[in-house]
This record gives structure tokens, sequence and C-alpha cells, in this order.
């Protein structure tokens, strides 16, 4: 089944990309970057490519080739553009995995226990009918902006999508004859329902995930243009191009440059998710 | 059919429960305290306890959430801490805009999302199958406040055709209405496009599988009417039910667009509510946007009668 | 000038398939008002062939190389346009699946019209005269309200009507009919092939009929060509090649036929009873909120009773509640009433826990192999997983699971491999292997061999007689086809609608019926005619 | 059907030109304000925007000019008795209501009450009125019970709560209840009716308005209207559309241009940078004196030395020609604006800083530093601030949050572990606080201090007593050094220089003058 995956050119295109991106992320530190929240005043809007100095925590000012240009407080876009490639794609996985594991848990119990299903499922409709940029403001004011905030935050609206896609996966699954033959063998419902319900949902499973990461990725650009996202000093390519866009006319690479970014990662992650869903399922697309 | 409309309507009643104690409750422990907004910078502790106690905040949670519950029984959604104007009206004045700039959105993408998604399928994995959804998916990748700078720069600021923001009520002339409103909803149909053409294009893929489409074929149908007829018509249930929930989210969540083109519209009224703890214009929001929500995919619902024969209520 | 002349027809594979072409240069022809049967087990290419006269090959299945002439013009290398205009005029198709082969969401008229609309120049009115008589035509009964109906209000048998008036409105010369009963019921199917016989006779129509069903063969054709993996090894009258087939393969085929004749084995009386069923009942109620809640009864006061080391067989048709009845006892929905005494417990209204141990009794084979198998374990996991649910230690289960493999004909090295790395024939004995793993005293196969071909079909009911024999086991045996339960059963219990019209021993019921609906059922089984099979 | 859709769009997009043309005919100012404007009672709140709304609609007894004097506006003559005890005034002929009722002493007296509830120099000048009366109805008279030195700044005083005169009847409503009648005497009429909040204000022109003879300056002078309607958009939040919109000619004024964009908007031809203000406005950071460590002045010292101007100006404002650094903590060019006692804070260095800090006995309790996200004109200064404290040897918790949530924080006067904080950094206009008796941050009364930070001194309340009983005014500025001496030595906020917030407005807009303020009369559109 995995080789049949790999040969998909849109699976190929997404996962080198993304795999690069991780690469990025890794290697920040030897790019030939500084700290990304290092800034001095004095080389403020440098343009692509121009020569400044920037002042370290003890005090001493270093040369420094601004790559990418620098923003309105002189930090080094190009650092903080590769260390926000860490930030973006570990908000993109973590969403993704947060989404995926309670949407499961839900899931699977709105699918298979019918006394749990009314409820569940009115109060996912509740969930769901709040807009989802809202829940993720609110989310941020209550808890102050850290990564794990803004991640819970992107991933609470998320949930009740999953958890609707697992309980239809299941309700057609548990009619399948080799679940039932599985009841007739006596199996107990906690194995039946990790043993064989489950795997066969890794599939549209892993389609999904791989849609909640990119949207994930784009929330948290837009929850920082709306000023409730990640702090500065914590670089994401949402909060560099939100800071950035003040600017957009006179100094574009502020925005330019995360954007593209951003643009080439979220693409990246759709098109794998595209492929994926071709190649494992078909038939899933109609239930996003 | 009556039967069903009746049950969903009922039934929406326990949805629109949960949200809105979800919501009071969520707000009640964000941190930010209204009656200190409101006060100004320069007002003394004790100014603001005595406004909070006259918004009627310092008393206990359950007691507010009664009697903000026994007034939405009568169908008043108390009035705006911030604005000092009932929540009806502010949503009121509000409406057009939202509506006026989803209902264009809307169709923009749908014109354009239908075709490409069928020409995708219908050419499934050839070259221009991936392109058109290359493009579409494009539409996702770019968040919208990046994508609005650049159309402005490139419409209104190098080709001045149309106007950098604004909106212009439908009551003084549909000409100006329709010149404030082409960019955003251009702007902002491109996220919708990609939504619909993907799910357009997976539905219509599934359509061309089935038995009914080799008979159709076998009859010896152009090509054309078979795609459309036997395989669109087919798909439809899927593509309304996106677009359904294209228009729920139209309404709610573009906050964005509603900025950078400054239309005063809902979703950034919210957002300043949220912002400003102005606690029941965000109550009367959110339970306007659910209602919205549950009344949208009723409709949709309603319209499978018509695209699928074979589902009755 | 025949109908269809085809010549060295080759169609090849795409790369990495079993073999490199799907058919090898085949050749026959059909003449006016002449049918001919193209009989193949499934994957021997005969779709193939259909498709590639009407033109309909997807991209992954290339036209490599002979001539399909209809009406003496070469179809082979004809322009895409060209053969439009050819479809449903000259030559036109009638497919196997009834329910999914018309337009869900375009009612029956509107679909018969379109074939009229784009290969006629008649009139609105003239294209609905000329709908309403070819309904009538077809024997379909109120044409008004069929034409206005949607594929989905009416039956098996009336859709493929429509199917049937869809292709011949144009009076084609060539109608290629693509196993069109196969998804039918017994009695539709016989009045489906006396309909497709009558018309083919006033219109003169040359009928391509493919088939996989020998009874179907004897019933209605005039020549036969037999198909073996893409290669046409036997074409010569019906008479000649079912009395005497020439070729080794059609021999096999024709033999593996079961006959309709009971098996007459004496059956030692005295054994103790496994299984008694007293009044079981199931009704679904769907219930609405405003008006009256319609009740479904799929089964009704069902007496059965099954002893240590015989087989009970349970013949209907779809819908007569056969499968409900084998759900039930195995417990898999709960019965509305009555009893179900299995070694004298009655398991009817036990609760989960309470029925636990006694599942283990009663195991179950379904009839679709490529379902009944998780795709996502071992061979070896599926088989051990009962056993374990009942504390057996995994190396002893294990152990058991090999000697069982070896008992359904199969290498131990299978315990490691997937289910999609097995035919439906051998997934089929994996899933005995699973239900024997449990010792069970009752085995239930619920439509266990009809999704198999006939010569595979053959092997699985010899393993499960040799099965019964060795472990003393007791049977319920649920099928459509009366062949099957003729070769197997020592009992039989006919139902339709819900209800047991007759029940006794096999020549009893096989031999003199009494109940008229029993009759009807057996006047209907295809080839009754042909003394089938030796055994 | 395809060609006709194609031509109706056309049509209609043609219309659309044309209609936004006609609307031009009668003379509308379309001004974008630096933010929302939601509460309308400028006595209820002392944010800009509602003082902002007063000025259109209401009129004041006394303003304050460009060179911050006090002059008459409603008031035509008035007399102080020479025990200093009695002031008596005259109100001008042709004041009239929006609702035509001319304006009566009861009127200014119920309206005066009413601030005095509110306004913190105007309850400071309640402490001092016995009572007042109207005898005619152009008239009005103040008993006090002791010499006051600040009445007519208290009267005239240009920044929130501005005392502006109402109807008795709306003037009557509770101090701590929102107004709902918004009828005033102002040179504009508030159109209620097309009042949209979040979406646009609209004043129309009053035409019974009797502007002043003298030349408008500051809040005095001729209030005079040249145009028949203001509109103010208040749907134009982001700062690069307010820029786009004002160089396509969709708007008039942008009242607050974002730093960022006063280069490019300065090269642009038709758009002028107007000198509105000669009073600056100025950055603060704020200690909370009750949160270790800095309830020790030691420690509030090192911060002194430690915070150098220079950055937070460059970082936060950025172009050298609107910022400059002011030692004042009652900012430069007014007339208390000296850098007498600030030798601490404008005289130190670094490494001075670091000595302080050790010297102080510092545990290195991490500072709660609380940043604003969504307020670009002061969410920069907390990222410099958090790097000089570090480099002082400080460990620092940045905090960030929405505007809101500090403002709510920053009232709560808990412990760290409770909620608490150490320090916020924010911005005031100049006449907020060049007079000590209205600047905030010289409320040392401790816990109930009017102003967060609660800083606790007695003789810097003494002083200020005596300050607001000084009448003359070379005793007044010794009072006011000796202020600022007092509060650099406790250190009860660190000044962090000034800058001038930067108007645009279309080249066709004439009349601008010096405000030191949001002030839209006397302005024309050719």
């Amino acid at each position: 089944m995995l080789d049949r995956v790999f040969r998909n050119l849109s699976v190929r295109i997404g996962a080198s990309v993304i795999a690069l991106m991780v690469l990025v992320a890794i290697a920040a530190p030897w790019l030939g970057t500084v700290d990304p929240s290092l800034f001095d005043a004095g080389s403020r809007d440098l343009l692509p490519g121009k020569v400044g100095e920037i002042t370290t925590l003890e005090g001493e000012t270093l040369k420094h080739t601004f790559l990418m240009g620098s923003d309105s407080f002189g930090r080094d876009i190009y650092s903080r553009v590769i260390y926000g490639t860490r930030v973006s794609l570990a908000v993109g996985i973590a969403t993704a995995l947060l989404a995926l594991a309670a949407g499961i848990v839900c899931g699977l119990g709105a699918g298979y226990l019918r006394w749990l299903d009314g409820i569940l499922m009115r109060f996912m409709d509740g969930v769901m009918a709040i807009p989802a940029i809202l829940i993720a403001i609110a989310l941020v004011a209550l808890w102050r902006g850290s990564i794990v905030t803004v991640v819970v935050a992107i991933a609470i609206p998320e949930i009740p999508r999953v958890t609707r896609l697992v309980r239809s996966l299941v309700l057609t699954i548990r009619e399948e004859p080799y679940v039932e033959a599985a009841i007739a063998l006596g199996t107990p419902t906690r194995k039946i329902l990790f043993g064989h319900i489950l795997p066969n949902c890794v599939a549209p499973l892993l389609v999904q995930g791989t849609f909640t990461c990119a949207f994930a990725i784009l929330v948290e650009a837009i929850l920082s243009f709306l000023g409730v996202g990640l702090p500065p000093d914590i670089p994401t390519w949402g909060n560099i191009m939100a800071e950035g866009r003040a600017q957009f006319v006179s100094y574009p690479h502020n925005v330019f440059f995360p954007g593209i970014f951003l643009a080439v990662t979220v693409l990246a992650v759709n098109i794998l998710g595209d492929g994926l869903r071709d190649t494992l399922d078909p038939k899933m697309a109609k239930r996003v | 059919m009556f039967s069903f409309v009746a049950r969903r309507i009922l039934a929406t009643v326990p949805v629109l429960l949960i949200v809105a104690v979800l919501v009071f409750l969520l707000l009640r422990l964000t941190p930010g305290d209204p009656a200190a907004i409101m006060a100004g910078d320069a007002a003394s502790t004790e100014q603001i306890a005595r406004i909070r106690a006259g918004l009627g905040l310092d008393r206990p949670i359950v007691v507010q959430f009664g009697i903000w519950f026994g007034n939405l029984l009568q169908g008043d959604l108390g009035e705006s801490f911030y604005y000092k104007a009932k929540v009806t009206a502010l949503i009121g004045q509000r409406l057009e805009p939202t509506l006026s700039l989803a209902a264009l959105t809307i169709s923009i993408a749908v014109l354009l999302a239908v075709p490409l998604g069928v020409i995708a399928a219908w050419r499934f994995g050839g070259w221009l199958d991936r392109a058109l959804m290359a493009f579409s998916v494009l539409g996702f990748s770019v968040p919208v406040f990046v994508l609005a700078y650049i159309l402005i720069w490139l419409v209104s600021l190098q080709l001045g055709w149309l106007p950098v923001q604004g909106y212009q009520r439908l009551a003084d002339g549909a000409g100006p209405w329709l010149y404030h409103l082409a960019l955003p909803s251009i702007t902002l149909s491109v996220l919708y496009i990609a939504l619909i053409a993907r799910v357009t294009r997976a539905s219509v893929m599934d359509a061309l599988g089935e038995d009914y489409i080799r008979t159709a074929r076998a009859k010896g149908l152009p090509e054309l009417r078979v795609l459309v007829r036997h395989g669109l018509a087919n798909a439809a249930v899927p593509i309304v039910t996106v677009i359904g929930i294209g228009v729920a989210l139209l309404i709610g969540g573009v906050v964005v667009t509603e900025s950078v083109y400054a239309i005063p519209g809902l979703g950034r009224l919210t957002v300043d509510a949220v912002l400003a703890r102005d606690f029941p214009t965000v109550q009367g929001l959110i339970l306007f946007f659910s209602f919205v929500y549950v009344l949208v995919n009723l409709l949709v619902d309603l319209s499978y009668v018509f695209l699928d024969p074979r589902i009755r209520y | 000038m025949n109908a269809l002349d085809v010549d060295g027809l080759t169609i090849g594979l795409p790369s990495g398939a079993d073999r490199t072409e799907a058919v090898r240069r085949v050749s026959f022809s059909v003449a006016r008002s002449e049918i001919l049967c193209l009989v193949g087990e499934s994957g021997s290419g005969k779709s193939v062939i259909a498709q590639g006269i009407m033109g309909l090959l997807p991209k992954t299945l290339p036209l490599n190389g002979g001539s399909i002439r209809l009406n003496g013009e070469e179809l082979v290398g004809m322009s895409e346009a060209g053969y439009r205009l050819r479809r449903a005029r000259r030559m036109s198709m009638v497919f196997q699946e009834p329910m999914t082969a018309l337009n869900p969401v375009m009612t029956c008229g509107e679909q018969i019209d379109e074939v009229l609309r784009f290969h006629s120049d008649l009139s609105l009115n003239q294209r609905k005269t000329r709908t309403l008589d070819i309904v009538r035509e077809v024997a379909l009964p109120e044409p008004e309200r069929i034409v206005a109906s949607y594929p989905h209000q009416l039956s098996g048998g009336q859709r493929q009507r429509i199917m049937i008036a869809m292709a011949l409105v144009l009076e084609p010369a060539l109608l290629i009919a693509d196993e069109p009963t196969t998804a039918l019921d017994v009695t539709t199917q016989a009045q489906i092939l006396k309909l497709i016989l009558e018309l083919q006779k006033r219109h003169g129509t040359g009928v391509l009929f493919i088939t996989h069903d020998f009874g179907v063969v004897a019933e209605i054709a005039h020549r036969v060509a037999v198909l073996r993996v893409g290669e046409l090894v036997e074409l010569g009258a019906r008479d000649e090649v079912l009395k005497a087939p020439r070729h080794e393969y059609t021999k096999m085929l024709i033999a593996s036929v079961p006959t309709l004749k009971p098996h007459g084995r004496a059956v030692p009386p005295g054994a103790p009873v496994v299984l008694e069923t007293r009044g079981l009942a199931k009704t679904y109620a769907a219930h609405r909120w405003f008006g009256p809640s319609r009740k479904v009864r799929a089964a009704e006061d069902v007496n059965l009773e099954l002893r240590r080391g015989q087989t009970l067989g349970i013949v209907g048709e779809s819908g007569s509640g056969k499968s409900t009845v084998a759900r039930c006892i195995v417990r898999l929905i709960d019965p509305s009433a009555g009893e179900i005494r299995i070694d004298g417990a009655d398991i009817a209204g036990l609760g989960a826990a309470a029925l636990r141990p006694l599942r283990r009794k009663v195991q179950i084979v379904f009839q679709d192999p490529f379902r009944s198998l998780n795709p996502r374990r071992t061979v070896g996991e599926a088989i051990i997983e009962g056993p374990l649910n009942y504390g057996l230690a995994r190396a002893e289960a294990l152990e058991r699971a090999r000697r069982l493999l070896e008992l359904v004909r199969m290498e131990p090295s299978a315990l490691a491999r997937f289910p999609h790395q097995f035919s439906g024939g051998q997934r089929q004995r994996i899933c005995i292997a699973r239900a024997l793993a449990m010792e069970p005293e009752l085995l239930i196969a619920d439509e266990a061999v009809s999704a198999l071909d006939v010569s595979v079909q053959a092997q699985v009911l010899l393993l499960l007689e040799e099965i019964r024999t060795r472990l003393n086991l007791a049977m319920l045996f649920i099928t459509h086809d009366l062949r099957v339960a003729a070769q197997v059963c020592d009992q039989v219990a006919v139902m339709s609608g819900g209800r047991v019209v007759e029940y006794g021993p096999a020549e009893e019921v096989f031999l003199r019926p009494r109940h008229e609906y029993t009759r009807a059922l057996f006047d209907a089984a295809p080839g009754r005619g042909f003394a089938f099979g030796s055994t | 059907m395809k060609r006709r859709f194609l031509a109706a769009i056309l049509l209609v997009l043609a219309a659309g030109g044309a209609a936004s043309f006609a609307a031009a005919q009668e003379k509308v100012l379309r001004i974008v304000p630096h933010s929302n404007l939601a509460i309308l009672d400028p006595i209820w709140t002392t944010a800009y925007m509602s003082r902002n709304h007063g000025y259109m609609i209401y009129d004041t007894l006394f303003g304050t000019d460009e060179k911050n004097q006090i002059k008459p506006q409603m008031v035509e003559t008035w007399t102080e008795s020479p025990d200093h005890r009695l002031w008596t005034f005259k109100l001008r002929k042709g004041l009239e209501f929006h609702d035509g009722k001319p304006v009566a002493g009861e009127d200014v007296i119920a309206s005066l009450q009413r601030w005095g509830k509110r306004d913190a120099m105007g309850s400071a000048l309640m402490t001092f009125v016995e009572r007042m009366d109207s005898p005619t109805p152009d008239s009005f008279r103040i008993f006090l019970r002791e010499a006051c030195g600040f009445v007519l700044e208290a009267l005239g005083k240009p920044s929130s709560n501005v005392p502006f005169i109402m109807p008795k009847r709306v003037a009557d409503t509770d101090a701590f209840k929102q107004i709902e009648d918004y009828t005033g005497s102002g040179p504009y009429i508030f159109k209620k009716d097309e009042f949209k909040p979040g979406d646009k204000a609209v004043y129309v022109k009053n035409p019974k308005y009797v502007p002043r003879k003298e030349p408008p300056s500051g809040t005095a002078g001729g209030k005079n209207v040249y145009v028949d309607r203001v509109e103010w958009n208040l749907a134009l939040r982001d700062g690069q559309a307010q820029v786009n919109a004002l160089q396509k000619g969709e708007v008039d004024i942008i009242e607050a241009l974002p730093f960022d964009f006063f280069e490019s908007v300065k090269k642009d031809p038709n758009i002028q940078l107007p000198k509105y203000a000669t009073v600056n406005l100025q950055y603060m950071a704020r200690f909370n004196h009750l949160n270790k460590p800095f309830d020790n002045v030691k420690v509030r010292q090192a911060v002194l030395a430690a915070f150098n101007q220079v950055p937070f100006l460059q970082a936060q404002v950025g172009v050298k020609e609107l910022y400059n650094t002011c030692a004042s903590m009652f900012t430069c060019g007014t007339p208390y604006g000296s850098p007498y006692g600030s030798d601490i804070q404008s005289k130190s260095n670094m490494k001075k800083a670091q000595e302080l800090l050790k010297a102080s006995g510092y545990d290195g309790t991490p500072i709660v530093l609380m940043k604003p996200t969504d307020l670009a004109a002061i969410q920069k200064l907390p990222d410099v601030g958090a790097q000089l404290l570090r480099q002082a040897g400080f460990k620092v918790d940045l905090q960030a949050m929405d505007w809101q949530t500090l403002v709510g924080r920053r009232a709560k006067k808990d412990p760290i572990d409770k909620g608490g904080w150490h320090m916020f950094m924010t911005a005031w206009q100049g006449h907020d606080i060049w007079n000590p008796i209205a600047n905030p941050t010289m409320d040392t009364r401790g816990v109930d201090s009017g102003w967060f930070g609660w800083a606790k001194d007695d003789k810097l309340l003494e002083l200020r007593a005596k300050f607001m009983r000084a009448t003359d005014d070379a005793a007044k500025k010794k009072l006011a050094n000796e202020i600022q001496a007092r509060a650099f030595e406790i250190g009860t906020h660190v000044p962090l220089g000034e800058y001038s917030q930067p108007m645009a407005a279309r080249k066709n807009i004439s009349g601008f003058f010096i405000t030191n303020g949001n002030i839209y009369w006397n302005l024309k559109k050719n």
C-alpha cells in the first residue's frame, strides 16, 4: 500500500517540500542566522541585502548582512523567517495531532455508543456553530499568547470536524462483515474499536490531518494579523507578516519573504493531502 | 416534510442552548474587565468598581446568566456595554454589508469553482487536473490579508479601477454598492473557490465511477451531456453541503477582509466586541451566528429533496 | 450478413497484471435473430470483449488487434463520433447491476427519451408516445406511472426491463447483454429471459448474451462460446457443447454445476438436537414522529430444528427473511420474539455478558469474501482472535490455527500474509478456519458460496461436506441457489415474505413440493431440462 | 444569456463612478479618527475619542490657547473677589443649545457638578467649592471655602474630562450612568439617527452658533465652521488601508498617521502634513509600587538610570523629526516643563544602572512587564524596556496580551502569583500631564491614589497641596520644580521621551491652526 502512495506525484512533491522545511527548522541555528529577537534601532527598515549592526544582549555590536532586510525594530527578517519555520510547523503539526486525538475519541464514542451519540453530536454542533476565528480569539485572550494556547485555540474548532468524520467512518465500518464476525467471536467492544475499526480509519484521518495542519498555519497568521496571535519574541511567519503589514507599500520585504515560506509550506501540505486522498480513499473527500 | 422541518427546528433549541452557555462561561473566564476598559486611562479603581456595579457584573455568574436568558426568551438580546445601543439594532445595522459581501463572494466562487471541479474530475490524473487543483489550492495557501494588500496595491492604487475601501449601501444605488464590493468579494472568493472546487472534483469523480455513467456512454450521448446531466447532477449533494458551510463561514468569519476593506460587517463587530469584552454584544452575535449556521444547514438539507429524489423527509 | 463478426480480437492488459493480454485472438460471429452465449468464469475477459465491441474500453485496456464488423461495417479504428452515432442506434448494451445502472436523479421516462432525443429527430410528442410504446412492449404495468417514476421506486426486475427498453427502442441490429439476470431473483430472472427471447424474435436482433451460469445458457442459448483466461476454447450449438463438450475445461465447468436432484444420503437418526427455534420473529419499526409508525416484519413465527452432524438449508429469494433468521441465531441482531435454544439453553433474550460464553458455540461465515477479513490484520491474527478472547495461550492458538489451515487445504505459511494476497475462494476457506477455531457446535453459512465462481464453489462445498462429517458438526446453510441447496442439505426450509412456507427432508421438498411458492421457485430454476452434474 | 449578464455588470460599474461624484456638491469633510467612537458621554469616560466628540457638539466656559494660556470662550466677563473666595461669571450673548433654548447659569452649574464627580482636577476643585448659584439667567457664581489657585485652569482644562456645558436636564443624569441626549451648544449638531457604531458618526453645521471674534487657537478663539457636514469613518482601522484611502482621495483627513507611513506619505504631492500641535505626547513606564522588588526605591532608581530615552523613541517612532528626548515629567514646552531634578535619568548610563541594581539588593525576582499586542502606537516600547532591563541585570517576564486585557489587569492590586504586575508602558497627551494637579502620576496617596501604580509619598502630597493654593505664577513654578525633583527621587514613573503625532490631510483642505488636540472647526474644503 505504501509504494502505491509514494508513486503519486502530488504526494512526492508535498512530502519533499515539507521534509525540506523540517530540515530548515532543525538546522536553523547553523544557517547563518542570529538570535531572532535581537534588535538595534539603528538598523531599522533596511532593504534586503543591506549591511547593518546588531547589538547582542551583552551589549557588543557586530556587523551583519540582512539577507531579507530588517523590520521596524531592526531585527533580521532572515533569521526570524528561518526560526519562524520551527514555530509555524510546530503549530501546524501540534494542532493537527490534538484535533485528531480528541476527534478520534469523541468520534469513536459517538459512532459506537448510541446513547452518547445524541448528546455529543449536539455539543459538537454547538461548537461548530461558533465561527472558528472567534473561538480562537477568545481562547488566546483567555490565557495569554503562548504556543500551547494558540494550538489549543486553533484545534478546538477543528475537533467537531474530525469527530464527524470518525463518526461517519465508524457507522459504515461497523456494518462490515469482519466487524460482525469479531462480535460473533466474542471480541470485547474496546478491542473492536481500537483493533478493527480505528486501523481502518487511518487513511481518511491522515488526509484530514494534513488539511487541519495547513489550516492551522494559516489561522495562526490571521490571529497575528488581528493582534491576538503569538507575541513577537516568538517569531512565526504569521506575526512577522502581521507586524510588517504596516509598511507593506514602502517595505514589502517584511511581508513578501514570510509570505512565500508560508504559502509554499501550506501549498505543499495541501497538495500532500490531495495526493493522499486520491491514492488512499477517493470516497473520503465527500465527507470532509 | 412538515414534520421534518418541525423536528429540525426543535433540534436546534438544544444546540443554541449549549452555545449560549458555552459562550457565556467562556467570556466570564476571559481576563480583562469591561468596566476598566470603558472607564478609560485615568479612571480610578473606585470609579471602575462603580461602573462594574452599574453593568451588573458584580453579581454571581448564575444570576447574570438568569437575567440575560430571561431577556433572551422575550427576544431581547440586551444592550451593548460599549455602544449604549440594543444588540439587535447593532446586528441590524451590520447585516446588510455582511450579507451583500457573502452573497457576491459565494456566487463568484460557485460560478468559477463548479466548472473547475467538473473539468478537473473529467481529466482526473491528467496535467489539466493537476494544474487546476494546484491553482485552486493556492487559494487555501495564502493568508487573505496578504492577497488583499496585493490586490489593493495592483487594482486600486496602480490601475485605479476600484476603490480601496468603504461600503456603499444598496439603498444609495446598485452602482456604487457593486463598485465598492467588487474587490473585497474577489479577494474573499479565492478561498471559497478552492474549498468548493476540491469537493466538486472529488464528488464528480465518484459519480463518474458509477454504472449509470457507463450506461449513459453506452447510449451514445455526447460527453458534455454525460458529464453534466449524469455526472454533476449526481454529485450535487456534497457540493451544496460545502456551499452551505461556505455561506455560514462567510456570515461569521470574514473579519480579516472586513478590516482591510473597512466594511462595517458582523465579523469586525464581533472581534471588536470580544476585544472590548462587550459581553452582551458577543453573546448576541454568537447566538445569531449559531442560528444562521443551523438555519443554513436546514436549508441545505431541504435542498437535498430537489437534488436527489431518493431523499424524502 | 451477420449482425456481428469478431475476428482475431486481442485486447491488452496494463503492465503488472497476472497476464499480458485480457483477450487473445478471439473470433466469433452473431447472426441476425440468433443468441450466442459467451460463457466463462470471472476474469475470463467476457466483459472486456463486450466493452471492446461497444468502443468503451478504458485507456488501460488497449485494443491491440483483430476486427469487429457490425452489420458488415468495420468498427476498429472508428472515430469516437462515429462510435457514438452507432451506439443505441446500431448496437446497444444491458448491464448486470440494475440497482446502479440507471441514473437515480432522472425519471425512467426521461432516460429513455434521452436516447430518442439524441439519435432521432422525432418531436416531443412523438418521443412521448414512442417511449410509452416501448415501456408497454417490455411488459411493464401502468406505463404512465413507470415513465414518471424514479429508478429507486422500481424493483430490480422492473429496472432491468427499463434498461432493455432503452436498448431496443431504436431497434438496433445487435444487443449485448452482460450478465443481465445474475443479480436478480430466480423468478424475476425467468421472466427477463422470456422477455429477451420474445423481443429478439420479434425484432430479429442478434444477441450476444454473457453469463457464468450454465443454467441460463441451457435456457436461452442457440450457440455457445466458452472462454478460458482470454482465449476461446470451444464454440458450437448449445446441445453439442452442453451434452458432449470437447474441451477439458468445458467438461470441468459443466461437471461443477450441482444437479437439482437431492443427494439422498442417509441421515443417522437420534443425534442430539443442537439448534431449536420456537416462534422466532423480528420486526423493524420505521418510526415517524407524527404519522403511524410503519412496521416491517422481516421474520415471523420461524420454528426450526437442527441435529448434530446434519445440514439444514434455508432457501428463499432476497427479502424472504432467511438472512434475518441467521443473524438472529448468531445474535448479531436481537430477535423481537420467540426462543433460540442452543444445546437446550435459550439465548434469545440474553444480555451481552451472559451471552458471551454461549457465543463460542455458534459461528458464521459471510457471503462477501473480500469484506469478511479485516484488511489491516494478518490471516494468523484473524484466526487466533476468537480463541484468544476465551483465554487460550497465544502459542497454543497459533498451533490450532496451523492445524485448521491444513484442514481447509491451505499452506500454514498463509498465517503471516494479508487478506488482499488471496483469491475469493482462499479467503472463504480462511473464514471457515476462523469459525472452526472456536470449535463451535453450529456453523452457519450465510450465502457463503454465492460470490464464488462455479469451479471454486464446488471445491468449497466439498470442503464443508468433509468438515461436517469429520467434526460431526451441525450446519445451517442459507442460499438462494436451489442447486447448491440440493447438493448440501439434508433438511430444507423454504421461506417467503418472512414466513417458512415449507419445511422437511430434502427429497420431500425437492421432488414433491407441496406449497405453490416452492413449485414456482423450482419451475423458475434455469436449465431444469439438463441433467447437470455427475455426482 | 451570457452577453446580457455582462452588459448589466458594466452599466452598474459606470453608475458607481457617477454616484460618488454627485455627493461632492454638498461640502463633506471625511475624517478617519485614531480609534473607534463608542461612548458618547465625555464625562462618563476619559477616552480621547469621547473628548473629541465632545468638542464637536459642546462648548466650554474657558479654553486653553496654543501658548497654554486660559482664554474665555462662553464667558463674557468674570471677576474674582479680593479674598479670592467668590468668583462671578457673565455668559456672552447668543449662546443657544441645539434645541433652541438659550444657555442659562443653572445649566452651567449642573454641568460643573456632574463633571466634578468624575474628573480628577474637577473633584480637587470641588473640595474648595462651598456652593454655586445663578443670580441672573446669564450669570453664575462660585463660593469657595478657601483661596484656590487653579479655578480657571480647571474650568478651561483642554483634556479629559473636559467641563463641557450641557442642558440641565441632561447634566442631572447620575455621573456613573451614561447620558443619552446629545444636545449641546457647540458648533456642530450630532446626527444621532445616522450614527452607526463601528461604521460612521455624522455631525452637521450648527447654523445658529455664534463664534467669538478672536482667531482660533487651541480650544480658545472663534469656532467658525465652513463645511456643511463632517463624517467620522469608524470602520477604517487598518493603517495601510487608511493611507491607501487618503492617497485615492476617498477620505480627507487621517487624524493619527502611523509613524511607519510618514516617509512615504511625505513624498505624495497631493497630501499635506499640517502642524497642529506645539505640545507633544509623552511615553512613560509606570511601576507598580505594591509588588516586590519595585516597593524598594533603590530598585526603581536603577530602572530610572537604565532607561535611556533614545532607544525607546528610535524603536517606537523611528522618524527623527517626530520625536525628542525630554527630561521633564510635565512635557517640554509647557509652563512647568523643566529638567530640574532629572539627573538620575538624564545624566546616567547602563554601567551606573548595573551598579545601582547590585547595591539595591535585588534578589532576581523576574519583572512582569505587560506588553499590548494590538495598539500600534505603544506596542514596541515594552520590547525595548525588556532588553534594557536585561542588560541592567534584571530578569524579565515579558507578557504579551491584547490592550483590553492589559487595561483590566493593571487595575488589579493583587500580588504577582494572583495575576498582579510590575510595570506597563503608556502614552499621555501633553495636556493631561503638564499641570501637577491633573498629572495622575503625581497622586501619591498610595493604595487609594487615583491612578494604577499606587505610589506612596506624603512629602509629594504636601507639595501638591501647597501648589493647589499657590496663586502667583513664580511660586507655582518653584513648587512644580520641587514636585518633579521629589517624583524623580522616589521614582513614581520613568518618562520615556516625547513625540508629535503626525496628522495627514488632502491638499484641498485648509484652515489648519494650532489645536494641541483633535479639533475640527475652522477647516475649509475647496
